[in-house]
């Protein structure tokens, strides 16, 4: 099962590429100070190029490192000691590696083009917005790459943490509106209820070889026993659940679509929501050494895309029906992290970062055309309106249904493959899922782009071809769309499986693919088979006369999304607040401020029944001297017991 | 010897300087001018430059602890008259004889401070209480006044016979009314023969003087005598006079601690706490800020016994500490009490716009009395619990009981600076002077000199 | 001499403040009372020798108490919080008028004399005194100045904190009584041996103290209302600084004097305290009044300093120490928003506001890095103290740190609720004529939000510095 | 006569007075009981005299000389103190015509 | 029984009778007279004991001078007929009750004391209490305290002139 991964490719001075590291993070801070601290001097054009240029020059950057990295292996840069007590050191380093390299291409490659795209989309905010906006991007994109180059988990934290900042910042970015902003905190909290789970687990980390390191508790894994193992590979997944909006952490990722379309591509597609697979991945040796957190990961993930899958067949809201399908893409990768299919899972969030990024940006380019309506039931023959969009989306549709040759195809088989070997009924679910997602995916197509206009007449005489800025992002990602498949071309299809290999160096070597190659030529066969009925289906139904009723029974389940925020409200929030009150007006109130001014109340009672004492009568005055002067005599004559009554408890 | 025979002779030359002068200025200065030549030939004693010397047979002992109280109480009354002279002699038409009445008093309380004999002790008593009956019914038209000295003058009666009664029950014991009798008698004699008599007698005598510190629960007469007397001859009786009962009482108990050590264990506790509580409980619930410190001296009284519970260095240098820091803070704020027009709290709102210095000395006086640190009363209050926690970590329970009754306290001195400085009002007073002020400002600095550097007044007494 | 001069200064500029006059100058004269102190703090840790760091001279002889005072690395940072904080506070509230402005800041300088005292000394009267001495002026501050209710209310504090420390000095003397030659150096009381029996009593004796002034749950409730109605500027400095003298207290003065009953009792303490997290977090969640929200959110955060505390983990330990300072620095930066907010809003009610971030931008923004401070968010520097303690407490029991880490999520819920009921959605009547911040609050948060951030990124020199 | 009998017949007499003190309003009996108190210490002062006289008869015939002086000062002092009590107790009948101690009662609580 | 044992018993039969009269007399002025027949009784003890300067000092001051004083007031104020309301009977059984415990337990600790077993009080020798002796005592070793009674008596003379003059 384990193998041991190489450690030892720590090449010093072998290129000069190891001093430039620092940039790749660093140039989109710098774009974001800049931008954020001069947003009210610079013009639009400039804050743009800066935003978008800093990006470029990163990914250029990556682009070198990918390569130097290919040729020579993993290194880790030390820069400053963060934490340095007792024994606990936790640098400031990167961690250079076959996974962070690639991850470090899809980030800023993919954040390039829609700092592009955003250029165009944001155009109508004012300057101040514009710059603030570049400004988050940058930071996210800063603290995403923080995420992945970080060469401890401490490092990782703190770029999990950025990009949930970041994330918050930008789906409340239209801040008047209050619903928005609900949406953006409900977005932090969910997340933070998974960071705590991350660093429990660090600390378990830390309680058990004292360091976080990647390449040191790697190193001393097999070392633990199975219950810190599950422990700690449980609690990390938690976080993971958050971050990449697992069951029952999901439903903010929906809410999140709040946000302007680009970052909803971004963060909410692309990068952000794939955190919790990347460090999943990262951790690989860990999972691979407990086999309950493999088999709840597979669940979980499974359970999530099926689960997604059917909200999003009837959602209404573009973005909304993305969300969900992104939530439900996600599951594929936790169901490939689960089987073991890592390889599977990085290829798939590749693909996947291409795919649905096109996805976003083409229902970005939508929106922009029908001036920010997202209910596709008033759309409808966009067609000949928005002839790139209208190609680019339909390839990011076939590719997301896992029609061969598009990339989806690949990287989907790839896990749905490997779930197959360790349990077939997680193959039966993973196409089931499969086939969901081609239905409602093209459901989306067929409503919006097919029959007939359905929009107001105002919007139909704006109906227009999105600005080049816009279209040139959507072309490229369908061009990746279209090829990024063969990256990863698995053997039985006569390919190499070059991204395995490339990866193998970081991610434990899988399960050796035992089944014959009929069989998977069957398992092909038989998912894409049903995606393709599912896409007719589609087609034939939403292209003509989509649903504009209202819908009944379980329909209506659906809709409303199986009801789970009105649940978590009134399991969670609802009793938590409720506390919260009783604690502020009982407890602290009666109980303990009631408790504190009891005490005083109780010395006013007792000077008003005091007082009484001192009736102002001579003769009563007296008789209180004379029954004390029998008290003292009495006492007096007592002191042996009363002296020793009171030693024995003083 | 210098300060009994001095205070009676200026008492005597005060009361016949009544007859020649009339004018209140010129007998107040006459009386500030005894007070310092009083205050001179004590010291003159003290520093062994000229002493009267009269053969008393043991009926009175010079000792360095008497001579330091004498001059702390001699300087206090100086500072007392300074401050409230011209209330003195506004009291009534006699001023001289007020100012006569006052330093016989003061005799009494210096024989206290001296005595050897129970004799003196009883003598001392009655001069010292008899003109105080005078001074509080001196208001003669004001019920109140009249009610006071009634209570005061059949009260102390009382307690003087229940003094004799312990004397009598003494001298059984003892055949000798020194107060050394007794001591040194061996172990086993006391352990053969049940001796009831001496210890009976202690103990009337103990409650006796209890009754004169307002000790609970014979401290019914303070509240209603001191409201009842006028404001100015309050703070005398308050300070100096109570002061002077303390001295006595350690004078007679540290000498005796030895014998009755064991009973003493309970009653002196017992007595302690019903004071802590009587003093400070009641004084919370009080309207009027008079009545308020009348409690509070029931309550410092408290304090106080610690030393006679815990006769070690400690307890000692404290009382002589705890003399000082309470008076100054006493005699201040009645000083100031004496100015205002309505002794209630509501009387005092605003007076910190209208009178800041007042306000400001006030105040310090009363953190002191409460027993704030930087001020005089933190040390005294430190000093009787380090002396209690000396004797035995045992009494670490006594200890924390008293700290808590401290902490009630502040509630009620708080309330005058609550009403002070953050109550809407204007709190009227009479005219008040410049060199008034000049002298409040002065013992408030005295109060924080000693606050920081106790030391400097302890030193003198063992230097 | 160092920190003599450190209490020596605001305690006569202090004295002298009672008599200027103007009330521009008395501002002026504060502020350059606060810039002397930070220079000299600054330049004791760094550039004057070590030596400077001691002092000793004999105060009373026959107590054997003396002038004795330390600076070591807790007391270097917490002078240093103390320094600067009043620096930031008379930055922040330069503009706005106080009656009797002599008085008030006279009073604020005579309380950062007490707290430098409090820090510094080694003697245990000592200490007893500046633990006063921080007290009365506070007392004066919060009755003087402030809300409605703020006499009753500050008497509360007054009288619940007096209690407290009276019976520490209870404690103190009865330790003093126990040392071999009857002394109160700090020195003296570390090499006592005392019984099980005697900890035991001691240690709540001493422990009580400093949990009322923390405060810790069970004994908070004086917190929130003093904080609410005292007038901000001193609520920066109760919360600020003075609350962390009660954690200072219980390392210096608790942990090493009572080993035994420390390991004793620390379960119970955690419990407390852990209860105290989840409950004023709950609490605050539910606060409708932003100061009272900020005490409470106080509440928490001392609380899990608490817990860590007796967690006896040398890294909750470390976190403890730096998360005093950067907790200081925080939660003054979000009084002096609320101050911002208030001033010039004239109410302090989240649901009445709304809004603000469209008029008051620059405001907007230092709010959201203080608030990201609050809740811990890695770059912001109380990540690294909230790691630690956490880490330190998890080292200790499992279930504790879980259940204490419930503080990030919470914290996050109370704070971000803040954040958006205040800044965001759209203006209402009453934040419809609002402005931005002046020049004077923006510089005290400028340097607040610089401090935050750098340590966040490079916090190792504090680490260093208290080590 | 053995000398419990007069510490008796003393005590007997102290409560009697106490009593008095107790159940009477009238402030000059209140007075008279405690004058009374006083006799009774008085007695037993002289009492003891004599007993410690007796018990030290060759050695020094003057011992117990000094309960008998002390009474006599007793006497001095209750002269004064009844000067001072008269006094007030007659200023108060002008005042308020009663001699009823609880006539007055302004001061309380 | 010897004749001393007879007087003594009188003289204390009388004497507890007549200080019972004295709080129990309705009328003032009887509770005066009572009171001297108290006095009386108290100077034959003395005489008894043979302290005759006591006895004798006793009669003069007391019965005499000061129990006149007494009368003196009584009449000044028209005292002589019952004019005290009756107190509270409670109050009274409390008074009582409280001052006899407080008899009892004395006497009874006085049974306990062993040092008082077989000593007797002289009656009838002994020249202690002669004048004679007693003044040179009093003018020796007594004359501090002596002195200062007078300072007494003068605080005395002047509080009863401040208080009794009429203004």
């Amino acid at each position: 099962m384990l193998s041991v991964v190489n450690l030892s490719f720590i090449i010093h001075n072998s290129s000069n590429m190891n001093q430039l590291v620092y940039l790749i993070p660093l140039l989109p801070l710098i774009g974001f100070l800049v931008n954020g601290l001069l947003r009210k001097s610079l013009s639009k054009s400039v804050i743009a190029v800066i935003g978008s240029g800093v990006i470029l020059a990163s990914f250029i950057i990556s682009l070198l490192l990918f390569f130097q990295v290919k040729n020579s292996g993993e290194q880790i840069i030390n820069y400053f000691n963060l934490i340095s007590i007792d024994k606990l050191v936790i640098p400031f380093a990167f961690q250079i590696d076959q996974l962070s390299s690639l991850f470090l291409l899809i980030i800023t490659g993919i954040g390039f083009l829609i700092h592009v795209y955003s250029a165009a989309y944001m155009h109508e905010e004012t300057n101040e917005h514009y710059g603030r906006y570049f400004a988050y991007l940058n930071l996210f994109v800063f603290s995403m790459l923080l995420l992945v180059m970080g060469a401890n988990y401490v490092i990782m934290f703190f770029g999990w943490e950025g990009v949930g900042l970041c994330s918050y910042l930008l789906i409340g970015f239209w801040f008047k509106n209050n619903n928005y902003n609900y949406a953006a905190k409900k977005a932090f909290i969910m997340n933070r209820i998974g960071d705590l789970g991350f660093l429990l687990a660090v600390f378990w980390i830390i309680a058990k070889i004292g360091t976080v390191n990647y390449t040191d508790v790697f190193a001393a894994a097999s070392s633990f026993s199975s219950t810190d193992i599950t422990g700690i590979t449980i609690l990390l997944f938690v976080g993971a659940m958050g971050k990449s909006a697992q069951i029952p952490l999901y439903t903010w990722l929906p809410d999140a679509m709040a946000g302007p379309t680009p970052v909803s591509a971004l963060i909410h597609a692309a990068t952000m929501v794939t955190a919790g697979i990347y460090m999943i991945a990262r951790s690989n040796i860990l999972y691979s050494l407990s086999e309950i957190t493999q088999h709840l990961v597979a669940i979980v993930g499974l359970a999530t895309a099926l689960f997604a899958a059917t909200i999003a067949i009837k959602q209404n809201d573009i973005k909304k029906v993305l969300a969900y399908s992104t939530v439900s893409q996600l599951g594929y990768m936790f169901l490939g992290l689960g089987v073991g299919a890592y390889t599977g899972a990085v290829f798939h969030v590749m693909t996947h970062a291409f795919f649905k990024a096109l996805l976003f940006l083409g229902a970005g380019s939508v929106i922009h055309a029908m001036h920010h309506e997202q209910d596709m039931r008033k759309m409808g023959g966009l067609k000949k309106y928005l002839p790139i969009t209208h190609i680019t989306f339909l390839v990011g549709c076939i590719a997301i249904s896992g029609i061969p040759p598009f990339s989806g195809f690949f990287s989907k088989d790839e896990i749905l493959a490997a779930a197959y070997e360790k349990n077939s009924i997680y193959w039966g679910i993973g196409v089931a899922t499969a086939a969901l997602t081609a239905f409602y995916m093209f459901r989306l197509y067929a409503t919006t782009f097919l029959g007939n206009f359905r929009g107001t007449n105002n919007q139909a005489q704006h109906l227009h071809e999105s600005p080049t800025a816009m279209t040139i992002p959507l072309i490229v990602l369908a061009a990746l769309s279209i090829i990024g498949g063969f990256f990863n071309v698995p053997e039985v299809l006569g390919g190499h499986s070059s991204l395995h290999q490339f990866l193998s160096p970081a991610l434990t070597s899988e399960i050796v693919h035992k089944s014959a190659h009929s069989t998977e030529y069957m398992l092909m066969g038989i998912s894409v088979a049903i995606a393709v009925i599912a896409i007719i289906i589609a087609i034939n139904k939403f292209s003509k006369k989509p649903e504009l009723q209202e819908t009944h029974g379980f329909a209506k389940v659906l809709e409303n999304k199986w009801y789970v925020d009105e649940l978590y409200d009134n399991i969670i929030v609802k009793p938590l607040n409720n506390l919260g009150g009783f604690f502020k007006n009982i407890i602290e109130r009666k109980g303990i401020d009631g408790m504190v001014n009891g005490v005083g109340k109780l010395v006013n009672y007792s000077a008003r029944q005091l007082r009484l004492l001192q009736n102002g009568l001579v003769g009563g005055y007296i008789l209180f001297m004379v029954l004390a002067i029998i008290v003292l005599i009495y006492v007096w004559i007592n002191d042996n017991h009363i002296l020793s009554f009171f030693y024995k408890y003083f | 010897m210098n300060a009994i025979i001095f205070s009676a002779l200026i008492g005597v030359v005060m009361m016949l300087g009544g007859i020649v002068i009339k004018n209140n200025a010129s007998i107040q200065s006459l009386a500030i001018i005894l007070l310092f030549i009083l205050l001179g030939s004590h010291l003159a004693e003290y520093y062994n430059l000229f002493n009267i010397h009269i053969e008393t047979h043991g009926m009175l002992a010079k000792n360095r602890f008497g001579m330091f109280f004498n001059t702390i109480i001699i300087s206090l009354t100086l500072l007392y008259v300074l401050l409230s002279g011209d209330e003195i002699a506004k009291a009534g038409t006699y001023g001289a004889e007020y100012f006569a009445l006052l330093f016989f008093s003061l005799c009494g309380a210096t024989i206290l401070s001296s005595y050897n004999n129970l004799l003196m002790l009883f003598l001392g008593v009655e001069i010292m209480t008899i003109p105080l009956f005078v001074l509080t019914a001196s208001e003669k038209k004001n019920l109140k006044s009249n009610e006071a000295g009634l209570k005061y003058f059949l009260m102390g009666s009382f307690s003087t016979g229940i003094l004799l009664m312990g004397i009598a029950l003494y001298y059984g014991g003892t055949g000798l009314f020194a107060i050394e009798a007794g001591i040194g008698k061996n172990a086993n004699e006391i352990q053969q023969t049940l001796r009831i008599l001496l210890p009976l007698g202690l103990l009337f005598i103990f409650i006796s003087l209890a009754f004169k510190v307002s000790a609970a629960p014979f401290h019914f007469w303070t509240p209603d005598v001191y409201d009842g007397a006028p404001s100015v001859f309050t703070s005398f009786m308050a300070t100096i006079v109570k002061t002077a009962g303390f001295i006595a009482f350690i004078r007679l108990f540290e000498l005796r601690s030895v014998d009755m050590s064991y009973s003493w264990k309970i009653l002196l506790p017992l007595i302690i706490i019903l004071t802590l509580l009587a003093g400070n409980i009641t004084a919370v619930f009080q309207q009027s800020v008079k009545r308020m410190l009348a409690y509070s001296s029931i309550a410092h009284a408290g304090f106080m016994l610690f030393a006679l519970y815990n006769p070690n260095d400690f307890g000692k240098q404290g009382i002589l500490l705890y003399t000082v820091a309470y008076s100054l803070a006493t005699i201040g704020t009645f000083a100031v009490l004496t100015k205002m027009k309505d002794y209630t709290y509501e009387g005092y709102n605003g007076l910190a716009k209208s009178k800041p210095v007042l306000a400001a000395t006030n105040t310090i006086f009363l953190l002191s009395l409460a027993g704030i640190p930087l001020t005089a009363g933190f040390f005294a209050k430190y000093y009787m619990l380090a002396s209690a926690l000396k004797e035995s970590t045992r009494n670490l329970w006594l200890v924390i009981v008293a700290v808590l009754f401290a902490a009630v306290s502040v509630y009620y001195y708080f309330r005058v600076i609550q009403a002070m400085y953050f109550k809407e009002g204007n709190a009227e007073t009479t005219e008040i002077k410049p060199f008034f002020k000049v002298l409040l400002i002065i013992i408030a600095a005295l109060i924080i000199v000693i606050g920081l550097m106790p030391s400097l007044l302890l030193d003198l007494f063992y230097a | 001499m160092v920190p003599v001069w450190l209490i020596l200064i605001p305690l006569l500029t202090g004295l002298v403040s009672f008599g200027l006059q103007n009330a521009k100058v008395v501002k002026a004269w504060a502020l350059f009372s606060t810039i002397i102190s930070t220079t000299l703090i600054i330049a004791g840790i760094y550039f004057l020798p070590p030596s400077n760091l001691q002092f000793n001279a004999v105060w009373l002889t026959m107590l054997s108490s003396n002038f004795s005072f330390k600076i070591d690395g807790m007391s270097k940072m917490l002078c240093l919080l103390t320094a600067i904080s009043f620096l930031i506070i008379f930055i922040a509230i330069n503009k706005n008028e106080y009656k009797n402005s002599k008085s008030f800041y006279a009073l604020m300088l005579l309380m950062q004399a007490g707290f430098m005292g409090v820090f510094t000394t080694t003697d245990a009267l000592l200490f007893y005194f500046f633990w006063e001495l921080a007290l009365i002026p506070a007392y004066f501050l919060c009755s003087m100045w402030g809300g409605e209710k703020r006499i009753q209310v500050t008497f509360k504090f007054f009288v619940y904190t007096f209690t407290g420390s009276l019976i520490m000095l209870c404690g103190i003397i009865y330790l003093y009584f126990q040392t071999p030659n009857q002394t109160f150096s700090l020195e003296s009381f570390y090499n006592l041996h005392l019984s099980h029996q005697q900890q035991s009593i001691l240690f709540w004796l001493f422990f009580i103290a400093f949990a009322i002034k923390m405060p810790m749950f069970p004994f908070h409730t004086w917190q929130p209302d003093t904080y609410e109605q005292s007038s901000t500027g001193v609520t920066m400095a109760l919360s600020g600084v003075m609350a962390k003298m009660g954690i200072f207290a219980v390392i210096r003065w608790v942990i090493p004097i009572f080993p035994e009953a420390v390991n004793h009792f620390n379960n119970i303490i955690i419990i407390l305290s852990t209860i105290g997290i989840v409950y004023a977090s709950l609490i605050a969640i539910k606060q409708d009044d932003l100061k009272r929200m900020i005490a409470y959110s106080s509440i928490a955060h001392i609380g899990l300093m608490c817990a860590a505390i007796f967690s006896q983990n040398n890294m909750a330990m470390q976190g403890v120490l730096i998360q005093m300072f950067n907790h200081g620095i925080v939660v003054i930066g979000l009084w002096v928003v609320a101050d911002a907010v208030e001033q010039q809003l004239g109410t302090r009610k989240l649901s009445e506001l709304g809004g603000l971030a469209q008029k008051a931008p620059a405001l907007a923004i230092f709010i959201v890095v203080l608030a990201f401070a609050n809740v811990a968010l890695p770059l912001a520097s109380s990540f690294i103290g909230e790691f630690l303690m956490l880490n330190g407490l998890f080292q200790h029991n499992i279930l504790i740190a879980a259940i204490a880490g419930t503080t990030i999520i919470l914290s996050a819920v109370y704070t971000l609720n803040m954040v958006q009921k205040i800044f965001y959605g759209n203006t209402v009547a009453l934040t419809e004529k609002a402005v931005d911040i002046s020049s004077n609050i923006k510089t005290a948060l400028i340097i607040l939000v610089t401090i935050i951030i750098v340590l966040g990124i490079y916090p190792q020199p504090m680490l260093n510095l208290v080590k | 006569m053995p000398i419990q009998y007069y510490i008796v017949l003393a005590l007997v007499l102290f409560c009697i007075g106490i009593i008095g003190v107790l159940i009477r309003r009238n402030a000059i009996i209140i007075f008279m009981c405690i004058e009374l108190m006083l006799n009774a210490a008085n007695l037993l002062l002289v009492a003891f005299s004599k007993m410690h006289n007796a018990a030290a008869t060759a050695t020094n015939s003057n011992v117990g000389i000094e309960g008998q002086l002390f009474v006599f000062f007793i006497m001095v002092v209750a002269a004064a103190e009844v000067s001072i009590g008269l006094a007030i107790i007659v200023m108060m009948f002008r005042n308020v015509h009663s001699i009823d101690v609880n006539f007055l009662n302004r001061l309380k609580n | 029984m010897a004749i001393t044992e007879i007087i003594f018993w009188f003289l204390s039969a009388l004497a507890v009778i007549s200080a019972i009269m004295v709080v129990v007399s309705k009328s003032p002025v009887h509770s005066v007279l009572w009171l001297v027949t108290v006095f009386f009784a108290i100077s034959g003890h003395y005489i008894l004991l043979n302290a005759q300067f006591i006895a004798i000092v006793n009669i003069i001051v007391y019965a005499g001078a000061i129990m006149v004083l007494f009368l003196f007031v009584l009449m000044l104020m028209n005292l002589n007929k019952e004019t005290e309301p009756q107190k509270n009977l409670w109050m009274k059984l409390t008074g009582v009750i409280s001052g006899g415990c407080l008899l009892i337990i004395l006497i009874s600790l006085i049974r306990q004391a062993t040092e008082i077993k077989g000593k007797i009080a002289i009656t009838k020798t002994g020249d202690i209490g002669l004048i004679k002796v007693l003044g040179k005592e009093l003018f020796s070793n007594y004359v501090v305290p002596f002195e200062i009674s007078s300072v007494l008596f003068l605080s005395a003379m002047i509080g009863a002139v401040v208080i009794g003059k009429k203004d």
